[in-house]
Protein backbone atom coordinates (compact mmCIF):
# COMPACT_ATOMS: atom_id res chain seq x y z
CA UNK A 1 0.00 0.00 0.00
CA UNK A 2 1.46 3.72 -0.72
CA UNK A 3 -0.58 6.43 -0.49
CA UNK A 4 -0.54 9.78 -3.46
CA UNK A 5 -1.91 13.03 -2.38
CA UNK A 6 -2.01 16.01 -3.93
CA UNK A 7 -3.93 19.42 -4.13
CA UNK A 8 -6.58 20.64 -6.14
CA UNK A 9 -7.41 23.57 -5.07
CA UNK A 10 -8.76 23.73 -1.82
CA UNK A 11 -9.43 19.90 -1.68
CA UNK A 12 -6.66 17.46 -0.26
CA UNK A 13 -7.12 14.18 -2.83
CA UNK A 14 -5.84 11.27 -0.98
CA UNK A 15 -4.91 8.12 -3.27
CA UNK A 16 -3.89 4.95 -1.62
CA UNK A 17 -3.22 1.89 -3.79
CA UNK A 18 -3.26 -1.64 -3.34
CA UNK A 19 -4.46 -3.44 -0.01
CA UNK A 20 -5.45 -1.49 2.69
CA UNK A 21 -5.54 -4.01 5.86
CA UNK A 22 -4.60 -4.56 9.30
CA UNK A 23 -1.15 -3.69 9.69
CA UNK A 24 -0.64 -3.01 6.23
CA UNK A 25 -1.50 0.78 5.14
CA UNK A 26 -4.12 1.37 7.93
CA UNK A 27 -1.81 3.41 9.58
CA UNK A 28 -0.58 5.40 6.64
CA UNK A 29 -3.89 6.12 5.98
CA UNK A 30 -4.64 7.93 9.61
CA UNK A 31 -1.85 9.59 8.96
CA UNK A 32 -2.33 10.90 5.55
CA UNK A 33 -5.58 12.30 6.74
CA UNK A 34 -4.01 13.71 10.35
CA UNK A 35 -1.63 15.65 7.68
CA UNK A 36 -4.32 16.64 6.08
CA UNK A 37 -6.10 17.67 9.30
CA UNK A 38 -2.94 19.46 10.53
CA UNK A 39 -1.86 21.26 7.50
CA UNK A 40 -5.74 22.97 7.39
CA UNK A 41 -7.30 21.16 5.18
CA UNK A 42 -11.34 20.12 5.76
CA UNK A 43 -12.11 19.35 2.06
CA UNK A 44 -10.51 15.99 2.19
CA UNK A 45 -11.36 13.23 -0.93
CA UNK A 46 -10.50 9.80 -0.69
CA UNK A 47 -9.75 8.82 -4.13
CA UNK A 48 -10.26 4.64 -3.79
CA UNK A 49 -9.72 3.94 -7.57
CA UNK A 50 -6.81 1.45 -6.92
CA UNK A 51 -7.84 0.33 -3.52
CA UNK A 52 -7.75 -3.24 -4.33
CA UNK A 53 -9.22 -4.23 -0.54
CA UNK A 54 -9.94 -3.46 2.97
CA UNK A 55 -10.58 -5.33 5.69
CA UNK A 56 -12.57 -4.10 9.09
CA UNK A 57 -9.66 -2.22 10.14
CA UNK A 58 -9.41 -0.78 7.01
CA UNK A 59 -12.64 0.42 7.34
CA UNK A 60 -12.62 1.65 10.82
CA UNK A 61 -9.54 4.05 9.89
CA UNK A 62 -11.94 5.45 7.11
CA UNK A 63 -14.64 5.40 9.48
CA UNK A 64 -12.46 7.21 12.35
CA UNK A 65 -10.92 9.59 9.31
CA UNK A 66 -14.70 10.56 8.70
CA UNK A 67 -15.06 11.23 12.21
CA UNK A 68 -12.09 13.53 12.99
CA UNK A 69 -12.72 15.16 10.06
CA UNK A 70 -16.61 16.07 10.74
CA UNK A 71 -15.50 16.98 14.51
CA UNK A 72 -13.26 19.90 13.07
CA UNK A 73 -16.36 21.21 10.32
CA UNK A 74 -14.75 19.44 7.80
CA UNK A 75 -15.97 17.18 5.14
CA UNK A 76 -14.62 14.29 3.68
CA UNK A 77 -16.13 12.38 1.24
CA UNK A 78 -15.14 9.16 -1.17
CA UNK A 79 -14.39 9.22 -5.14
CA UNK A 80 -14.63 5.79 -7.15
CA UNK A 81 -14.89 2.54 -5.75
CA UNK A 82 -14.24 -0.54 -7.31
CA UNK A 83 -16.70 -2.96 -6.79
CA UNK A 84 -14.99 -5.22 -3.96
CA UNK A 85 -14.99 -1.71 -2.06
CA UNK A 86 -18.50 -0.79 -3.08
CA UNK A 87 -19.58 -4.48 -1.79
CA UNK A 88 -17.94 -3.49 1.64
CA UNK A 89 -19.23 -0.17 2.11
CA UNK A 90 -22.86 -1.96 1.01
CA UNK A 91 -22.39 -4.69 3.90
CA UNK A 92 -21.44 -2.49 6.65
CA UNK A 93 -24.08 0.28 5.42
CA UNK A 94 -21.62 2.78 5.53
CA UNK A 95 -22.51 3.69 1.99
CA UNK A 96 -25.58 5.47 3.90
CA UNK A 97 -22.74 7.87 5.87
CA UNK A 98 -19.87 8.67 3.17
CA UNK A 99 -20.91 10.72 -0.02
CA UNK A 100 -19.52 8.82 -2.72
CA UNK A 101 -18.95 10.16 -6.66
CA UNK A 102 -17.43 8.97 -9.35
CA UNK A 103 -16.12 12.03 -10.90
CA UNK A 104 -13.33 14.07 -9.93
CA UNK A 105 -14.96 17.50 -10.83
CA UNK A 106 -18.21 16.72 -9.84
CA UNK A 107 -16.75 16.05 -6.17
CA UNK A 108 -14.42 18.78 -6.24
CA UNK A 109 -17.55 21.05 -7.18
CA UNK A 110 -19.62 19.64 -4.58
CA UNK A 111 -17.67 20.79 -1.19
CA UNK B 1 -7.47 -29.85 15.74
CA UNK B 2 -5.68 -31.69 12.85
CA UNK B 3 -8.45 -33.32 10.92
CA UNK B 4 -8.40 -36.22 8.49
CA UNK B 5 -9.43 -34.48 5.71
CA UNK B 6 -7.40 -31.91 6.67
CA UNK B 7 -5.46 -30.32 3.55
CA UNK B 8 -3.17 -27.73 4.88
CA UNK B 9 -2.36 -26.52 8.97
CA UNK B 10 -0.76 -24.03 9.69
CA UNK B 11 0.52 -22.65 13.29
CA UNK B 12 1.55 -19.15 13.80
CA UNK B 13 2.75 -16.75 16.46
CA UNK B 14 0.53 -13.71 17.36
CA UNK B 15 2.23 -11.21 15.29
CA UNK B 16 0.04 -8.76 12.85
CA UNK B 17 1.86 -10.22 10.34
CA UNK B 18 1.30 -13.50 10.47
CA UNK B 19 -1.94 -12.56 8.97
CA UNK B 20 -1.01 -12.33 5.48
CA UNK B 21 1.37 -15.58 5.65
CA UNK B 22 -2.34 -17.17 6.19
CA UNK B 23 -3.51 -15.53 3.73
CA UNK B 24 -0.81 -16.32 0.93
CA UNK B 25 -1.33 -19.90 1.91
CA UNK B 26 -5.19 -19.50 1.48
CA UNK B 27 -5.07 -18.26 -1.40
CA UNK B 28 -2.81 -20.29 -3.28
CA UNK B 29 -4.61 -23.41 -2.39
CA UNK B 30 -7.54 -21.70 -4.02
CA UNK B 31 -5.54 -21.07 -6.94
CA UNK B 32 -4.76 -24.30 -7.03
CA UNK B 33 -8.71 -25.30 -7.15
CA UNK B 34 -9.41 -22.64 -9.87
CA UNK B 35 -11.10 -20.73 -6.94
CA UNK B 36 -11.73 -17.52 -8.87
CA UNK B 37 -10.56 -14.52 -7.94
CA UNK B 38 -13.61 -12.96 -6.66
CA UNK B 39 -14.31 -16.03 -4.41
CA UNK B 40 -11.04 -16.14 -3.30
CA UNK B 41 -10.95 -12.58 -2.51
CA UNK B 42 -13.63 -13.10 -0.38
CA UNK B 43 -12.42 -16.01 1.81
CA UNK B 44 -9.41 -14.25 2.08
CA UNK B 45 -10.96 -10.94 3.76
CA UNK B 46 -13.37 -13.26 6.02
CA UNK B 47 -10.15 -15.38 7.38
CA UNK B 48 -8.33 -12.55 7.79
CA UNK B 49 -10.73 -11.36 10.20
CA UNK B 50 -10.75 -14.62 12.09
CA UNK B 51 -6.69 -14.60 12.36
CA UNK B 52 -6.83 -10.47 13.40
CA UNK B 53 -9.47 -11.27 16.19
CA UNK B 54 -7.52 -15.13 17.83
CA UNK B 55 -4.42 -12.88 17.12
CA UNK B 56 -5.46 -9.94 19.22
CA UNK B 57 -8.29 -10.89 21.17
CA UNK B 58 -8.02 -14.59 21.61
CA UNK B 59 -4.09 -14.09 22.31
CA UNK B 60 -3.91 -10.50 22.97
CA UNK B 61 -0.70 -10.45 21.22
CA UNK B 62 0.74 -12.27 23.19
CA UNK B 63 3.89 -14.17 21.01
CA UNK B 64 4.25 -16.97 22.70
CA UNK B 65 0.50 -17.72 21.88
CA UNK B 66 -0.54 -19.76 18.99
CA UNK B 67 -3.23 -19.69 16.30
CA UNK B 68 -3.68 -22.65 14.25
CA UNK B 69 -5.06 -21.96 10.95
CA UNK B 70 -7.02 -25.68 9.49
CA UNK B 71 -7.73 -25.55 5.79
CA UNK B 72 -10.03 -28.90 3.99
CA UNK B 73 -12.18 -29.45 2.06
CA UNK B 74 -16.02 -31.31 2.35
CA UNK B 75 -17.14 -32.81 -0.46
CA UNK B 76 -17.94 -29.11 -2.15
CA UNK B 77 -17.29 -27.04 0.64
CA UNK B 78 -13.85 -25.54 1.96
CA UNK B 79 -14.27 -25.36 5.72
CA UNK B 80 -11.75 -23.16 7.45
CA UNK B 81 -11.04 -23.46 11.45
CA UNK B 82 -8.77 -20.72 13.57
CA UNK B 83 -8.33 -21.73 16.63
CA UNK B 84 -6.53 -18.96 19.52
CA UNK B 85 -5.23 -19.98 23.06
CA UNK B 86 -7.84 -17.10 24.18
CA UNK B 87 -10.49 -16.82 27.05
CA UNK B 88 -13.12 -16.93 24.59
CA UNK B 89 -16.22 -14.52 24.35
CA UNK B 90 -20.09 -14.75 23.92
CA UNK B 91 -20.90 -13.88 20.47
CA UNK B 92 -24.55 -13.11 21.24
CA UNK B 93 -23.46 -10.39 23.34
CA UNK B 94 -21.99 -8.66 20.24
CA UNK B 95 -23.31 -4.91 19.31
CA UNK B 96 -25.18 -4.85 15.55
CA UNK B 97 -21.75 -2.79 13.60
CA UNK B 98 -25.12 -1.86 10.98
CA UNK B 99 -27.22 -0.25 14.11
CA UNK B 100 -27.63 3.39 13.09
CA UNK B 101 -25.91 4.38 16.47
CA UNK B 102 -23.06 2.15 16.06
CA UNK B 103 -22.16 3.05 12.14
CA UNK B 104 -19.38 5.62 13.21
CA UNK B 105 -17.67 3.11 15.43
CA UNK B 106 -14.34 2.23 14.23
CA UNK B 107 -14.33 -1.35 15.69
CA UNK B 108 -16.99 -4.21 15.14
CA UNK B 109 -17.00 -5.41 11.61
CA UNK B 110 -14.79 -8.14 11.65
CA UNK B 111 -17.63 -11.06 12.44
CA UNK B 112 -19.76 -9.05 9.17
CA UNK B 113 -17.28 -9.11 7.01
CA UNK B 114 -16.68 -13.34 7.89
CA UNK B 115 -20.77 -14.02 7.83
CA UNK B 116 -21.33 -11.53 5.15
CA UNK B 117 -18.23 -13.41 3.06
CA UNK B 118 -18.72 -16.81 3.93
CA UNK B 119 -22.09 -19.07 3.67
CA UNK B 120 -21.67 -19.99 7.36
CA UNK B 121 -19.92 -19.21 10.65
CA UNK B 122 -19.93 -21.33 13.75
CA UNK B 123 -17.95 -20.39 17.16
CA UNK B 124 -17.22 -23.22 19.83
CA UNK B 125 -14.67 -22.70 22.77
CA UNK B 126 -12.71 -24.82 24.84
CA UNK B 127 -12.79 -25.67 28.04
CA UNK B 128 -9.68 -23.98 28.55
CA UNK B 129 -10.96 -20.82 27.20
CA UNK B 130 -9.88 -21.23 23.71
CA UNK B 131 -12.32 -19.78 20.86
CA UNK B 132 -11.81 -21.74 16.98
CA UNK B 133 -14.46 -20.15 14.85
CA UNK B 134 -15.45 -22.22 11.64
CA UNK B 135 -15.69 -20.60 8.49
CA UNK B 136 -17.44 -22.50 5.87
CA UNK B 137 -17.73 -21.70 1.52
CA UNK B 138 -19.44 -23.69 -0.99
CA UNK B 139 -17.03 -23.72 -3.71
CA UNK B 140 -18.63 -26.06 -5.97
CA UNK B 141 -21.15 -23.61 -8.07
CA UNK B 142 -19.95 -23.98 -11.44
CA UNK B 143 -18.33 -20.53 -12.82
CA UNK B 144 -19.08 -19.45 -16.37
CA UNK B 145 -15.90 -18.30 -17.05
CA UNK B 146 -14.03 -21.66 -16.35
CA UNK B 147 -14.65 -25.36 -15.93
CA UNK B 148 -16.15 -26.04 -12.25
CA UNK B 149 -13.32 -26.93 -9.12
CA UNK B 150 -15.59 -30.32 -7.79
CA UNK B 151 -13.80 -32.96 -6.94
CA UNK B 152 -10.35 -31.64 -6.86
CA UNK B 153 -8.20 -32.28 -4.06
CA UNK B 154 -6.82 -29.02 -2.21
CA UNK B 155 -3.24 -27.64 -2.15
CA UNK C 1 7.53 -31.61 17.10
CA UNK C 2 6.93 -28.00 17.55
CA UNK C 3 9.81 -26.22 19.35
CA UNK C 4 8.69 -22.84 21.66
CA UNK C 5 10.95 -20.72 19.35
CA UNK C 6 8.99 -21.94 16.13
CA UNK C 7 7.55 -19.23 14.50
CA UNK C 8 5.82 -20.82 11.76
CA UNK C 9 4.90 -24.43 11.69
CA UNK C 10 3.10 -25.66 9.08
CA UNK C 11 1.31 -29.12 8.36
CA UNK C 12 0.78 -30.72 5.04
CA UNK C 13 -0.61 -33.52 2.53
CA UNK C 14 1.95 -35.98 0.73
CA UNK C 15 1.11 -33.96 -2.76
CA UNK C 16 4.05 -32.74 -4.72
CA UNK C 17 2.37 -29.12 -5.40
CA UNK C 18 2.75 -29.02 -2.05
CA UNK C 19 6.33 -28.25 -2.02
CA UNK C 20 5.15 -24.73 -3.67
CA UNK C 21 3.25 -23.76 -1.07
CA UNK C 22 6.32 -24.50 1.86
CA UNK C 23 8.72 -22.53 -0.78
CA UNK C 24 5.70 -19.50 -0.59
CA UNK C 25 5.50 -19.60 3.14
CA UNK C 26 9.66 -19.77 3.55
CA UNK C 27 9.82 -16.99 0.96
CA UNK C 28 7.56 -14.59 2.44
CA UNK C 29 8.88 -15.91 6.27
CA UNK C 30 12.62 -14.69 4.93
CA UNK C 31 11.17 -11.69 2.72
CA UNK C 32 10.03 -9.87 6.25
CA UNK C 33 13.34 -10.71 7.90
CA UNK C 34 15.02 -8.91 4.93
CA UNK C 35 16.97 -11.56 3.69
CA UNK C 36 18.20 -11.07 0.69
CA UNK C 37 17.22 -12.55 -2.87
CA UNK C 38 19.83 -14.64 -3.27
CA UNK C 39 20.30 -16.12 0.27
CA UNK C 40 16.38 -16.58 -0.31
CA UNK C 41 16.71 -18.80 -3.22
CA UNK C 42 18.98 -21.18 -1.97
CA UNK C 43 17.50 -21.41 1.35
CA UNK C 44 14.17 -22.48 -0.45
CA UNK C 45 15.70 -24.60 -3.12
CA UNK C 46 17.02 -26.25 -0.11
CA UNK C 47 13.92 -26.73 1.71
CA UNK C 48 12.18 -27.47 -1.30
CA UNK C 49 14.46 -30.40 -1.74
CA UNK C 50 13.93 -31.59 2.05
CA UNK C 51 10.05 -31.92 0.96
CA UNK C 52 10.44 -33.75 -2.07
CA UNK C 53 11.92 -36.36 -0.04
CA UNK C 54 9.71 -36.28 2.94
CA UNK C 55 6.68 -36.80 0.12
CA UNK C 56 8.00 -39.27 -1.96
CA UNK C 57 10.69 -41.11 -0.46
CA UNK C 58 9.48 -41.28 3.21
CA UNK C 59 5.81 -40.82 2.93
CA UNK C 60 5.73 -42.37 -0.74
CA UNK C 61 2.76 -40.09 -2.12
CA UNK C 62 0.50 -41.61 0.10
CA UNK C 63 -2.07 -38.62 0.53
CA UNK C 64 -3.23 -39.77 3.77
CA UNK C 65 0.18 -39.41 5.51
CA UNK C 66 1.73 -35.87 6.66
CA UNK C 67 4.89 -33.58 6.26
CA UNK C 68 5.27 -31.11 8.64
CA UNK C 69 7.54 -28.01 8.77
CA UNK C 70 8.51 -26.08 11.24
CA UNK C 71 10.27 -22.48 10.53
CA UNK C 72 12.35 -20.84 13.43
CA UNK C 73 15.09 -18.89 14.43
CA UNK C 74 18.10 -19.85 16.38
CA UNK C 75 19.89 -16.58 17.35
CA UNK C 76 21.21 -15.69 14.04
CA UNK C 77 20.54 -18.92 12.75
CA UNK C 78 17.07 -20.05 10.23
CA UNK C 79 16.38 -23.18 11.69
CA UNK C 80 14.41 -25.45 9.29
CA UNK C 81 12.65 -29.00 10.38
CA UNK C 82 11.03 -31.03 8.04
CA UNK C 83 9.09 -34.50 8.83
CA UNK C 84 7.95 -37.31 6.98
CA UNK C 85 5.86 -40.74 8.45
CA UNK C 86 8.27 -42.46 6.70
CA UNK C 87 10.76 -45.22 7.25
CA UNK C 88 13.41 -43.60 7.46
CA UNK C 89 16.85 -44.34 5.49
CA UNK C 90 20.61 -44.76 6.42
CA UNK C 91 22.10 -41.09 4.92
CA UNK C 92 25.62 -43.01 5.50
CA UNK C 93 25.09 -45.32 2.90
CA UNK C 94 23.99 -42.81 0.00
CA UNK C 95 26.02 -43.04 -3.50
CA UNK C 96 28.14 -39.48 -4.11
CA UNK C 97 26.44 -38.25 -6.75
CA UNK C 98 29.49 -36.49 -7.87
CA UNK C 99 31.61 -39.42 -8.64
CA UNK C 100 32.40 -39.80 -12.03
CA UNK C 101 30.28 -42.99 -12.21
CA UNK C 102 27.16 -41.15 -11.11
CA UNK C 103 28.01 -38.14 -12.51
CA UNK C 104 24.73 -38.72 -15.32
CA UNK C 105 22.20 -41.04 -12.85
CA UNK C 106 19.12 -38.86 -12.96
CA UNK C 107 18.63 -38.73 -9.17
CA UNK C 108 20.76 -38.86 -6.37
CA UNK C 109 21.48 -34.78 -5.70
CA UNK C 110 18.95 -33.60 -3.72
CA UNK C 111 20.96 -34.11 0.10
CA UNK C 112 23.77 -32.47 -2.09
CA UNK C 113 21.72 -29.48 -2.59
CA UNK C 114 20.53 -29.49 0.81
CA UNK C 115 24.30 -29.76 1.50
CA UNK C 116 25.67 -27.29 -0.74
CA UNK C 117 22.97 -24.13 0.09
CA UNK C 118 22.82 -24.89 3.93
CA UNK C 119 25.01 -24.19 6.58
CA UNK C 120 24.45 -27.83 8.29
CA UNK C 121 22.16 -30.58 7.47
CA UNK C 122 21.02 -33.37 10.43
CA UNK C 123 18.94 -36.08 9.97
CA UNK C 124 16.99 -38.32 12.98
CA UNK C 125 14.98 -40.99 12.89
CA UNK C 126 11.71 -41.86 15.46
CA UNK C 127 11.74 -45.25 17.18
CA UNK C 128 8.64 -45.09 14.69
CA UNK C 129 10.60 -44.77 11.34
CA UNK C 130 9.62 -40.85 10.92
CA UNK C 131 12.47 -38.65 9.52
CA UNK C 132 13.19 -35.27 10.26
CA UNK C 133 15.68 -33.41 8.94
CA UNK C 134 17.20 -30.29 10.53
CA UNK C 135 18.39 -27.49 7.98
CA UNK C 136 20.17 -24.42 9.06
CA UNK C 137 21.58 -21.59 7.85
CA UNK C 138 23.13 -17.90 9.48
CA UNK C 139 21.07 -15.06 8.22
CA UNK C 140 23.42 -12.34 10.27
CA UNK C 141 25.91 -12.08 8.20
CA UNK C 142 26.05 -7.88 7.53
CA UNK C 143 25.01 -7.71 3.91
CA UNK C 144 26.40 -4.26 2.13
CA UNK C 145 22.88 -3.32 0.37
CA UNK C 146 20.72 -3.44 3.28
CA UNK C 147 21.10 -3.33 7.35
CA UNK C 148 21.77 -6.47 8.92
CA UNK C 149 18.51 -8.52 9.81
CA UNK C 150 19.92 -9.23 13.19
CA UNK C 151 17.71 -9.56 16.16
CA UNK C 152 14.71 -9.42 13.95
CA UNK C 153 11.45 -11.52 14.56
CA UNK C 154 10.37 -13.80 11.69
CA UNK C 155 7.10 -13.86 10.41
CA UNK D 1 7.66 -22.56 -16.70
CA UNK D 2 6.87 -22.61 -19.93
CA UNK D 3 9.39 -23.86 -23.23
CA UNK D 4 9.78 -21.68 -26.17
CA UNK D 5 10.96 -23.83 -29.47
CA UNK D 6 12.90 -22.86 -32.71
CA UNK D 7 15.07 -24.12 -35.03
CA UNK D 8 18.18 -22.47 -36.61
CA UNK D 9 19.38 -24.59 -39.73
CA UNK D 10 19.30 -28.12 -38.30
CA UNK D 11 19.57 -27.31 -34.63
CA UNK D 12 16.75 -27.07 -32.15
CA UNK D 13 16.59 -24.76 -29.69
CA UNK D 14 14.90 -24.70 -26.26
CA UNK D 15 14.16 -21.66 -24.47
CA UNK D 16 12.87 -22.83 -21.16
CA UNK D 17 11.71 -19.91 -19.11
CA UNK D 18 10.93 -19.35 -14.94
CA UNK D 19 10.69 -22.50 -12.56
CA UNK D 20 11.75 -25.17 -13.98
CA UNK D 21 11.65 -27.99 -10.25
CA UNK D 22 9.42 -31.19 -9.26
CA UNK D 23 6.19 -30.71 -11.16
CA UNK D 24 6.52 -27.46 -12.38
CA UNK D 25 8.22 -27.69 -15.74
CA UNK D 26 10.43 -30.54 -15.05
CA UNK D 27 7.74 -33.00 -17.43
CA UNK D 28 7.43 -30.17 -20.40
CA UNK D 29 11.23 -29.90 -20.67
CA UNK D 30 11.23 -33.55 -20.74
CA UNK D 31 8.68 -33.31 -23.87
CA UNK D 32 10.62 -31.24 -25.40
CA UNK D 33 13.35 -32.86 -25.76
CA UNK D 34 11.65 -35.87 -26.59
CA UNK D 35 9.70 -34.25 -29.13
CA UNK D 36 12.99 -32.74 -30.70
CA UNK D 37 14.71 -36.36 -30.56
CA UNK D 38 10.98 -37.72 -32.43
CA UNK D 39 11.35 -35.27 -34.61
CA UNK D 40 14.49 -36.76 -35.87
CA UNK D 41 16.52 -33.46 -34.61
CA UNK D 42 20.38 -34.55 -33.27
CA UNK D 43 21.21 -30.96 -32.57
CA UNK D 44 19.94 -29.96 -29.66
CA UNK D 45 20.20 -26.31 -27.72
CA UNK D 46 18.96 -25.42 -24.42
CA UNK D 47 19.11 -21.95 -23.83
CA UNK D 48 18.67 -21.31 -20.25
CA UNK D 49 19.38 -17.30 -20.17
CA UNK D 50 15.42 -16.84 -18.86
CA UNK D 51 15.68 -19.94 -16.46
CA UNK D 52 15.05 -18.94 -13.16
CA UNK D 53 15.69 -21.68 -11.11
CA UNK D 54 16.33 -25.64 -11.41
CA UNK D 55 15.93 -28.36 -8.74
CA UNK D 56 17.25 -31.23 -8.27
CA UNK D 57 14.87 -33.16 -10.23
CA UNK D 58 14.98 -30.34 -12.80
CA UNK D 59 18.86 -31.26 -13.17
CA UNK D 60 18.16 -34.98 -13.35
CA UNK D 61 16.12 -34.34 -16.54
CA UNK D 62 18.20 -32.04 -17.96
CA UNK D 63 20.58 -35.30 -17.85
CA UNK D 64 18.35 -37.72 -18.63
CA UNK D 65 17.70 -35.36 -21.94
CA UNK D 66 21.46 -35.64 -22.50
CA UNK D 67 21.68 -38.92 -22.19
CA UNK D 68 19.10 -39.59 -24.60
CA UNK D 69 20.45 -37.61 -27.05
CA UNK D 70 23.87 -38.45 -26.86
CA UNK D 71 22.55 -42.66 -26.79
CA UNK D 72 20.75 -41.64 -30.47
CA UNK D 73 24.19 -40.40 -31.93
CA UNK D 74 23.12 -36.56 -31.24
CA UNK D 75 24.22 -33.71 -29.01
CA UNK D 76 22.80 -31.43 -26.54
CA UNK D 77 24.53 -28.51 -25.43
CA UNK D 78 23.67 -25.56 -23.30
CA UNK D 79 23.57 -21.73 -23.69
CA UNK D 80 23.90 -19.07 -21.39
CA UNK D 81 23.67 -19.76 -17.57
CA UNK D 82 22.61 -17.82 -15.48
CA UNK D 83 24.22 -17.17 -12.19
CA UNK D 84 22.24 -19.27 -10.48
CA UNK D 85 22.01 -22.02 -12.71
CA UNK D 86 25.57 -21.73 -13.16
CA UNK D 87 26.01 -22.68 -9.54
CA UNK D 88 23.81 -25.31 -9.79
CA UNK D 89 25.87 -27.03 -12.46
CA UNK D 90 29.06 -26.27 -10.40
CA UNK D 91 28.00 -27.81 -7.21
CA UNK D 92 26.89 -30.99 -9.29
CA UNK D 93 29.53 -31.26 -11.15
CA UNK D 94 27.59 -30.98 -14.31
CA UNK D 95 29.77 -28.39 -15.56
CA UNK D 96 32.13 -30.96 -16.62
CA UNK D 97 29.54 -32.98 -18.51
CA UNK D 98 27.93 -29.88 -20.84
CA UNK D 99 28.89 -28.30 -23.61
CA UNK D 100 28.65 -24.75 -22.15
CA UNK D 101 28.17 -21.44 -24.54
CA UNK D 102 27.42 -17.72 -24.09
CA UNK D 103 26.80 -16.78 -27.39
CA UNK D 104 24.14 -18.62 -29.55
CA UNK D 105 26.18 -18.06 -32.89
CA UNK D 106 29.19 -20.13 -31.83
CA UNK D 107 26.76 -22.47 -30.03
CA UNK D 108 25.25 -22.85 -33.33
CA UNK D 109 28.52 -23.08 -35.58
CA UNK D 110 30.00 -26.03 -32.62
CA UNK D 111 27.21 -28.78 -33.84
N1 LIG E 1 -11.10 -14.91 19.05
C1 LIG E 1 -11.69 -14.07 19.93
N2 LIG E 1 -11.38 -14.15 21.24
C2 LIG E 1 -11.96 -13.29 22.13
N3 LIG E 1 -12.84 -12.34 21.78
C3 LIG E 1 -13.19 -12.22 20.49
C4 LIG E 1 -12.63 -13.08 19.50
N4 LIG E 1 -13.16 -12.73 18.30
C5 LIG E 1 -14.00 -11.71 18.55
N5 LIG E 1 -14.03 -11.39 19.85
C6 LIG E 1 -14.86 -10.34 20.50
O1 LIG E 1 -15.88 -9.95 19.61
C7 LIG E 1 -15.82 -8.54 19.34
C8 LIG E 1 -16.27 -8.25 17.92
O2 LIG E 1 -15.34 -8.76 16.99
P1 LIG E 1 -15.33 -8.21 15.52
O3 LIG E 1 -16.72 -8.23 14.98
O4 LIG E 1 -14.33 -9.00 14.75
O5 LIG E 1 -14.89 -6.70 15.61
P2 LIG E 1 -13.52 -6.05 16.14
O6 LIG E 1 -12.47 -7.08 16.06
O7 LIG E 1 -13.30 -4.88 15.26
O8 LIG E 1 -13.80 -5.62 17.56
C9 LIG E 1 -14.39 -8.17 19.64
O9 LIG E 1 -14.26 -6.82 19.98
C10 LIG E 1 -14.06 -9.08 20.81
O10 LIG E 1 -14.54 -8.55 22.02
N1 LIG F 1 12.81 -38.59 3.90
C1 LIG F 1 13.33 -39.70 3.38
N2 LIG F 1 12.80 -40.91 3.69
C2 LIG F 1 13.31 -42.06 3.16
N3 LIG F 1 14.37 -42.07 2.32
C3 LIG F 1 14.95 -40.90 1.99
C4 LIG F 1 14.46 -39.66 2.48
N4 LIG F 1 15.25 -38.69 2.00
C5 LIG F 1 16.15 -39.27 1.22
N5 LIG F 1 15.99 -40.60 1.20
C6 LIG F 1 16.83 -41.62 0.48
O1 LIG F 1 18.03 -40.99 0.11
C7 LIG F 1 18.21 -41.08 -1.31
C8 LIG F 1 18.95 -39.86 -1.83
O2 LIG F 1 18.13 -38.71 -1.71
P1 LIG F 1 18.47 -37.41 -2.56
O3 LIG F 1 19.91 -37.10 -2.43
O4 LIG F 1 17.52 -36.36 -2.15
O5 LIG F 1 18.23 -37.83 -4.09
P2 LIG F 1 16.89 -38.32 -4.82
O6 LIG F 1 15.74 -37.82 -4.03
O7 LIG F 1 17.00 -37.71 -6.17
O8 LIG F 1 16.97 -39.81 -4.87
C9 LIG F 1 16.82 -41.26 -1.87
O9 LIG F 1 16.82 -41.90 -3.12
C10 LIG F 1 16.16 -42.10 -0.79
O10 LIG F 1 16.49 -43.45 -0.95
Amino acid sequence: MKIETRDVGEVRILEPSGKITIGVGDVALREAVHDAVQSGSKKILVDLSDTTTMDSSAIGELVSAYTTVTNRGGQLKLLNLPPKVADILQITQLITVFEVYDNEQEAIASF
Amino acid sequence: MISAESNVHLVIGSQIENIELVQIVLEESLRKLEVGDDASHAISLAVGEAVANAIQHGNERDPGKRVEVDLALDGDDLVVKVADEGRGFDPTQLPDPCAPDNLLQPNGRGILFMNSYMDSIDYSFDAQGGTMVTLRKRLGAPRPEAPAADHKEMG
